[in-house]
């Protein structure tokens, strides 16, 4: 095994946790929006590696894209980047969950140390994680959970319409019906 | 291609489309009630107009099933298959064309008598109508028990929500009782699905060969669900409750349609599937229903609320067709199918016309009546027919079916004894006395409530409402000869299965 | 001809579609001569099949309509059947009924429900056109509830007057002016009792015979012969059921006399003169069996014979005009009955015939003396009861037409030679006489004797009749003030009065028209011999009678409208007896009617709803689930499970409910936060367990 | 190549900063931003998996992930613009109403 893809990794896994810690530490919420893009970046290119282009694609349009937008959108929209003063009611939340996390994180570790995972990958196939591959997938055997997934989606877009739409309308019913 | 087969099957078209209306009416705007009640009626009689594009396609001489729609649809294994199954036969084709007929009419009677929730209405009712026609097309054991629960929940929420005032009381009452009986048909219907291998019910019907004693417990987890439904006697104390506290075109419905899924379910399942078990019951199953035949007319004379005699009286109709079923042979059962279409029809009439009394005084005592023939002369004349038809009168509906029954049972070999007619026929009797009181009661003798005064006579939707029912009634009575065409072959055979030469070849 | 056979029924039912279409638009004159037409025409088409018969050898023609019902081997169509028989009634229904339409476009003139009236009779016609001309028991039963249903219409045409009387009231609490209503669904209810034997009959005879085609039936016994005897006797037990109830005999008869309640050309059309004789008909038409059953013809002649002898003696006592007709009706029936019973066919059939005559002539007549006084009673503003014969009196000179027609009526009646009714009833104590002494039955003798009774009474109290309406002086303002009706009122009186004298020609001895003409449905549809020792014997009987009548109350008339009956000293308590009219209808309510309505609303109330509805299911049912929900939420849950719990409480107690509250913080992190420990916690035991 | 167990862990440590970002951040955005995060970890954790087992199936769950996710986003971006409308507010200790 070369050192070269094993350095990569490592600088790339680096800058995920740290643009992951960033985007939690930071206390603007533009600027922990930013780091979460580094970090879906970073990601996408781990995906690259991992022989999946098309994910990787699709996290950097979907997720580094539309969703940050919409994110950065929504803080901007109501000005929420900055919290007022911090007035910390549960003091004992931070360090209970800073514990039960490394506990979790322990745990994993443990499962790691006991190294029940394979040490190496195995060569890819020809097309493997091209998108036609992925395609022909998604609509043979995962037909029906991918058609359900419109119908997710659409009642997600009929839900923002309604939780959105609600005050417009109250807001445009006459008087007199409003008492009832 | 073969999808849009699928979907352009009559059966389907017949049973969804009323469903599709309910979710169109789903999309329309609540304050719109004339917009919403006149697309129920549409869809409904759209329904109808496919009904009879499927009567055109019936073809009478066959006696199995026709225009069939199979699907596989749960297959577990190599013990679960369950089909998606739709079927037509002449068990089934009256039933349905009553209640593709009877729901747009229950839907036109409730135009101004619901005024409230009026979309809810009429999507229930839309899909009380899918389910109904789904038990009666349904030839799929499972999809059967489906659609049978199904009928439930819309019925429930008619009575529960637009009901009278301990509507409450009567929607849980109709549920439960309902729902207990249909457990042990559950337990019954997974058994065959499960050890005999298949839920299709013809197959079921031409296999045959269950053990006689599995088969009468069987029959009877059947008829548990079934004899709540129709009801027999002493099961029908949820009925009163029920139709008094419906809403007219609920009761319309309830005794039109729901009451004859019972019966229905006797035909197609018990006698059907368990032909020895129903030769053993048949004297049992005769009795009740000649106690249920003088029992409910005796009790629904001293009534007083009119809507509490006619649901006794259903009690006692049904009880001729119960009798003409266990008659067991061709006489009494097609009596006793030609007689759940006259039940339908002339009890929907009467649930109708005391509906529309009792818009105008909001009352059903007998006692708050009297002399209304003097200033209601159509309205009085409307019931004085459809009066005599229930009772039987030669030359209406309920005759031809009265008739046909008691002479099926007086000869059946499976009963083997006169004496059930004997006392079923004073039933007749009986019937004269309970109904011709309530005529009297309601429209003979001189007006001395003075709010009977100035009662306005029917109005052109009302009258309009009751015609399709009056043809009916009359032509049933003088020719009823094209209905008993449509079943003839289908009961024929089945009746036949039971003649000594029938049982000699099982 | 024989083509035209369902014309017959098709006028009647234009008539009614007709008026009942287009009636609300028509004045009267429209409406009646619609009405009469459609009989007319009728009338017309019988005479022709009349005719047509006599022209092809008399035999039997079947007219097929349409197909009724087919169901299995059941197969009853809709199919006229044309022999000498049927076509003897269609002529005498539609004869008979004509004239009636007539005189009612009269009698009904100004009645708001005129139109209503016409439809009814019309629908009557055709009813009973299909009883007479069914080709098949099914549809001799459609007539049959058919005529019932008019029955019932008609009786109760006045629906909103009439008052129920003290012992007819029956059905709960009394309904204003319900009256006649009751009286109309007295009669359909009696009538559906008969019906009922009528409906079993039929059961039996289609899985005996496999038909129930007349024909196919009468070869069938033929055939059978004395074998089916037993057969026989029970469908004709079960027929009599059915006659009893439709012709009014003992025990059924009590419907009748109520049946009054209905205007007068409804008792003379259908209570007197053809619907009433349909059980007549009906065992004239199953002869055959009866000729294989003489138990049943033995009950038969008993009954019928009963039935004249006791309605004879209740006619005696009556005050009401009318319904001193109605009994006598009764009697006259039972007369027939006992006729057909004693297989006398055709003095059956022809009393039939003298009687439609003479009895609708009396029937209209009596109308015709109603409409009077009723007049008198409108003139002068009298209130009196219009058809009490005690406030009537000297309408001899007021109304001479109605007087000689009663007059013409009530001796056709009473069997003075050479009226019709001499002839008819005299065949018939004839046969009587036969069967009793030269056959040697003693139930011939018996039925002579009572017959002889009833002839006796009947002329007794058509002269009663007779000297209360029109002889002495009026007893009342409304008597005085009466005049004569109608010219479209009494003219059909005078046809039928001279058919009333006529009559006999029918089948006089020696010439025997009836009998040959009747021969030719069933052969031994035989007249019986002249008997001339009967014959003088009758007649003497009627003088007596009449001698009678005339000594008690001619001879002491009566003066004043309250007094009393002038044969009540001799009678004593034996005259309550009588105008209690045997206290039959007082008996069958206390038997009959009265635990029926009580059962009923014990059966209703008590059982139905207290016990099975409230009771069981509320009680037993719902009460049960209750119970056991309270047994588990109570003994096992308050005990054993709140206990555990009880102690668990007590230990979070300990550590301080305060704490634990606390936990519901309301935050959305905090439980996040117990998410998360619930995920470390479910990890560490899996790990755990690896280890 | 690397070892999938790498993958894994690096997949575990961005769930649990997620996870901590989840409980202890109170501007309701950047939770959402942390419960991204934690369904990206998971992708990464599918994907590898998927490339050792020479499976697409792993991939093809990633995509649906990313439908959910995309759902949550704007139905909770929906939630949070309507909650903000009502309380002038998105810090979410101030939406306490479940407290007991």
């Amino acid at each position: 095994m070369t050192a070269a893809p094993l350095i990569i990794f490592a600088v790339l896994a680096a800058v995920a946790v740290a643009s992951g810690l960033a985007m939690m530490l930071s206390q603007n919420a533009v600027y922990s929006a930013l780091f979460l893009v580094i970090n879906f970046t970073v990601v996408a290119v781990l995906f690259l590696i991992l022989g999946a282009p098309f994910i990787a694609m699709l996290q950097i349009t979907v997720y580094a894209g539309a969703i940050m937008v919409l994110f950065i959108f929504v803080i901007m929209l109501l000005g929420g980047e900055r919290l007022p003063a911090p007035q910390q009611r549960l003091r004992w939340q931070q360090p209970l969950a800073v514990v039960l996390v490394l506990a979790l994180l322990a745990l994993a570790g443990y499962v790691f140390a006991q190294g029940a995972a394979p040490a190496a990958v195995l060569a890819e196939p020809q097309d493997y994680g091209s998108p036609a591959a992925l395609g022909l997938l998604l609509f043979t055997k995962y037909l029906f959970p991918f058609e359900f997934t419109s119908l997710l989606l659409l009642v997600a877009m009929i839900g923002v319409v309604v939780l959105t739409a609600v005050e417009e309308r109250r807001r445009r019913l006459p008087r007199a019906s409003r008492r009832t | 291609m073969e999808i849009l087969n699928f979907l352009s099957s009559t059966l389907l078209l017949v049973v969804f489309f009323p469903l599709l209306g309910a979710v169109v009416l789903l999309f329309i705007n609540r304050e719109q009630k004339d917009l919403i009640r006149w697309l129920a009626v549409v869809f409904s009689l759209a329904t109808f107009a496919l009904s009879l594009v499927m009567l055109a396609q019936f073809d009478a001489r066959v006696p199995g099933e026709q225009l069939t729609v199979v699907v596989p649809w749960i297959q577990v294994g190599s013990s679960w298959n369950i089909n998606f199954h739709l079927g037509l036969d002449g068990m089934s084709i009256l039933l349905v064309l009553l209640t593709t007929l009877l729901t747009p009419i229950a839907i036109f009677s409730s135009w101004t008598a619901i005024q409230e929730r009026v979309k809810e209405y009429m999507i229930f009712f839309l899909m009380l109508e899918t389910g109904m026609l789904g038990v009666f097309l349904s030839l799929d054991l499972f999809l059967f028990y489906i659609f049978w629960e199904f009928t439930l929940v819309p019925m429930y929420f008619l009575i529960g929500i637009w009901g009278g005032s301990n509507r409450i009381y009567a929607a849980l009452k109709f549920f439960l009782y309902t729902m207990a009986g249909s457990i042990l048909m559950l337990v019954a219907i997974l058994w065959l699905g499960i050890y005999q291998g298949t839920f299709s019910v013809p197959e079921l019907a031409a296999r045959g060969g269950i053990d006689p004693g599995m088969q009468r417990w069987l029959f009877l987890a059947f008829a548990a669900a079934f004899a709540i439904k129709v009801p027999m006697w002493p099961l029908h104390s949820w009925l009163p409750d029920a139709h008094v506290e419906a809403p007219t075109a609920g009761s319309v419905i309830l005794a039109g349609v729901l009451l004859k899924l019972g019966t229905y379910g006797f035909l197609r399942f018990n006698l059907a599937l368990f032909p020895d078990a129903s030769l053993y019951f048949a004297p049992l199953m005769a009795t009740l229903a000649v106690i249920g035949i003088v029992y409910g007319a005796i009790v629904s004379y001293p009534q007083r609320d009119v809507k509490k005699l006619v649901a006794y009286s259903s009690v006692s109709h049904l009880g001729f067709v119960m009798l003409g079923l266990f008659a067991l042979n061709t006489q009494g059962i097609q009596g006793a199918v030609l007689q759940m279409v006259n039940h339908g029809l002339s009890t929907g009439a009467l649930f109708l016309l005391v509906g529309m009394i009792y818009e105008r005084r909001h009352t059903r005592d007998l006692g708050e009546f009297g002399g209304l023939w003097t200033g209601m002369p159509v309205y009085g004349t409307l019931m004085l027919i459809v009066v005599l038809s229930s009772m039987g009168l030669p030359g209406l509906n309920g005759f031809v079916g009265e008739f046909t029954i008691l002479l099926g049972a007086f000869g059946s070999e499976a009963l083997a004894s006169p004496v059930y007619t004997i006392v079923a026929a004073f039933g007749v009797i009986l019937a004269a006395i309970y109904l011709l009181w309530m005529f009297q009661k309601m429209f003979l003798g001189q007006i001395t409530n003075p709010k009977n005064e100035n009662l306005p006579d029917l109005n052109w939707r009302e009258v309009l409402v009751l015609v399709p029912l009056l043809v009916l009634i009359f032509w049933i009575g003088l020719y009823p000869q094209p209905f008993f065409n449509l079943i003839q072959s289908s009961v024929g055979d089945l009746a036949n299965s039971f003649s000594a030469a029938g049982i000699a070849a099982r | 001809m024989f083509e035209l056979a369902p014309l017959v029924l098709a006028f009647p039912i234009a008539g009614v579609l007709l008026n009942l279409l287009f009636g609300r638009y028509l004045n009267e004159r429209w409406i009646s001569i619609i009405g009469v037409a459609a009989v007319g025409g009728a009338f017309g088409v019988a005479v022709l099949q009349a005719l047509a018969l006599a022209g092809s050898g008399y035999h039997a023609h079947l007219a097929l309509l349409a197909n009724w019902i087919e169901v299995g081997q059941l197969q009853a169509p809709w199919q006229l059947r044309v022999d000498t028989l049927s076509v003897t009634m269609m002529l005498l229904v539609t004869g008979v009924g004509m004239l009636i339409h007539i005189y009612a476009s009269g009698y009904m003139h100004g009645d708001a429900r005129f139109a209503r009236f016409f439809i009814y009779l019309n629908l009557f016609i055709t009813a009973m056109l299909v009883l007479v001309g069914g080709d098949n028991y099914l549809m001799l039963f459609v007539g049959w509830e058919g005529v019932g249903l008019c029955s019932f219409l008609l009786i109760g045409f006045w629906y909103d007057a009439g008052e129920p009387s003290a012992s007819a009231r029956v059905g709960g609490e009394p309904q204003a002016g319900a009256g006649n209503a009751r009286a109309g669904r007295k009669a359909f209810v009696v009538n559906r009792i008969g019906d009922f034997g009528l409906l079993l009959a039929m059961f039996m005879i289609f899985w005996r015979v496999g038909s129930l085609q007349f024909d196919a039936v009468a070869d069938y016994f033929s055939v059978q012969g004395a074998a089916a005897g037993g057969l026989a006797t029970v469908i004709t037990l079960l027929l009599l059921v059915g006659v009893c109830g439709k012709s009014a005999q003992i025990p059924l008869f009590v419907w009748l006399p109520d049946a009054m309640a209905g205007p007068t050309p409804v008792s003379a059309l259908i209570h007197a003169a053809t619907m009433v004789t349909a059980g007549i008909y009906l065992v004239a038409r199953s002869a055959v069996m009866f000729e294989l059953a003489p138990v049943s013809q033995m009950v038969v002649a008993l009954v019928g014979a009963t039935t004249a002898f006791m309605a004879g003696t209740i006619a005696l006592a009556q005050y009401d005009i009318k319904r001193v007709l109605a009994y006598s009706t009764i009697s006259q029936l039972g007369f027939m009955v006992a006729a057909v019973g004693l297989g006398g066919y055709v003095a059956g059939m022809f009393h039939l015939l003298t009687h439609a005559f003479f009895k609708a002539l009396l029937f209209l007549s009596a109308g015709s003396v109603i409409h009077g006084v009723e007049h008198g009673a409108h003139a002068t503003h009298a209130h009196v009861d219009v058809q009490d014969m005690r406030v009537m009196g000297g309408l001899r000179s007021k109304m001479p037409v109605t007087f000689w027609v009663y007059l013409i009526g009530a001796l056709a009646l009473a069997g003075v030679f050479p009226l019709a009714g001499f002839w008819s009833k005299d065949e018939i104590l004839a046969d009587a006489w036969h069967v009793g002494m030269v056959e040697g039955h003693w139930h011939g003798v018996l039925v002579y004797v009572l017959l002889a009774l009833a002839a006796l009474s009947t002329a007794l109290y058509m002269t009663r009749q007779i000297i209360l309406v029109f002889f002495g002086a009026p007893r009342s303002e409304a008597a005085a003030h009466a005049h004569e009706s109608a010219p479209l009122m009494t003219a059909p009186l005078v046809v039928l009065a001279l058919l009333s004298v006529l009559g006999g020609l029918l089948n006089l001895p020696g010439w025997h028209a009836l009998g040959t003409w009747l021969e030719h449905t069933h052969e031994f549809f035989q007249t019986g011999a002249f008997n001339a020792l009967v014959a003088g014997i009758s007649t003497l009987v009627a003088l007596a009678g009449i001698g009678l009548g005339y000594r008690v109350y001619f001879l002491a008339p009566r003066t004043t409208a309250d007094a009393a009956d002038a044969l009540q000293p001799a009678l004593g308590p034996m005259f309550g007896f009588l105008r209690g009219k045997w206290f039959v209808d007082e008996l069958y309510d206390a038997v009959i009617v009265r635990p029926f309505e009580r059962g009923a609303r014990s059966l209703a109330f008590a059982l139905d709803w207290n016990f099975w509805h409230d009771g069981f299911h509320n009680s037993v049912l719902a009460a049960g689930f209750r119970m056991l929900a309270a047994f588990l939420s109570g003994p096992v849950d308050k005990t054993v499970i709140d206990r555990l719990f009880d102690a668990l409480a007590g230990a979070v107690r300990v550590v301080g409910s305060r704490n634990l509250q606390r936990l519901q913080t309301g935050y959305v992190r905090n439980y996040a936060l117990g998410v998360v420990l619930g995920v470390v916690a479910v990890m560490g035991y899996f790990v755990s367990r690896s280890i | 190549m690397i070892p999938v167990n790498y993958y894994l862990a690096l997949s575990a440590v961005l769930f649990g900063i997620g996870a901590l970002g989840v409980l202890v951040r109170r501007n309701a955005l950047v939770i959402f931003m942390s419960i991204e995060l934690m369904l990206n970890a998971a992708n990464v954790a599918f994907v590898a998996f998927s490339r050792q087992f020479g499976e697409l199936d792993g991939q093809i769950m990633v995509l649906f992930v990313l439908t959910v996710a995309a759902a949550e986003v704007a139905v909770g971006l929906a939630m949070i613009v309507a909650i903000f409308r009502t309380r002038a507010s998105i810090n979410v200790d101030e939406l306490n109403l479940l407290r007991g």
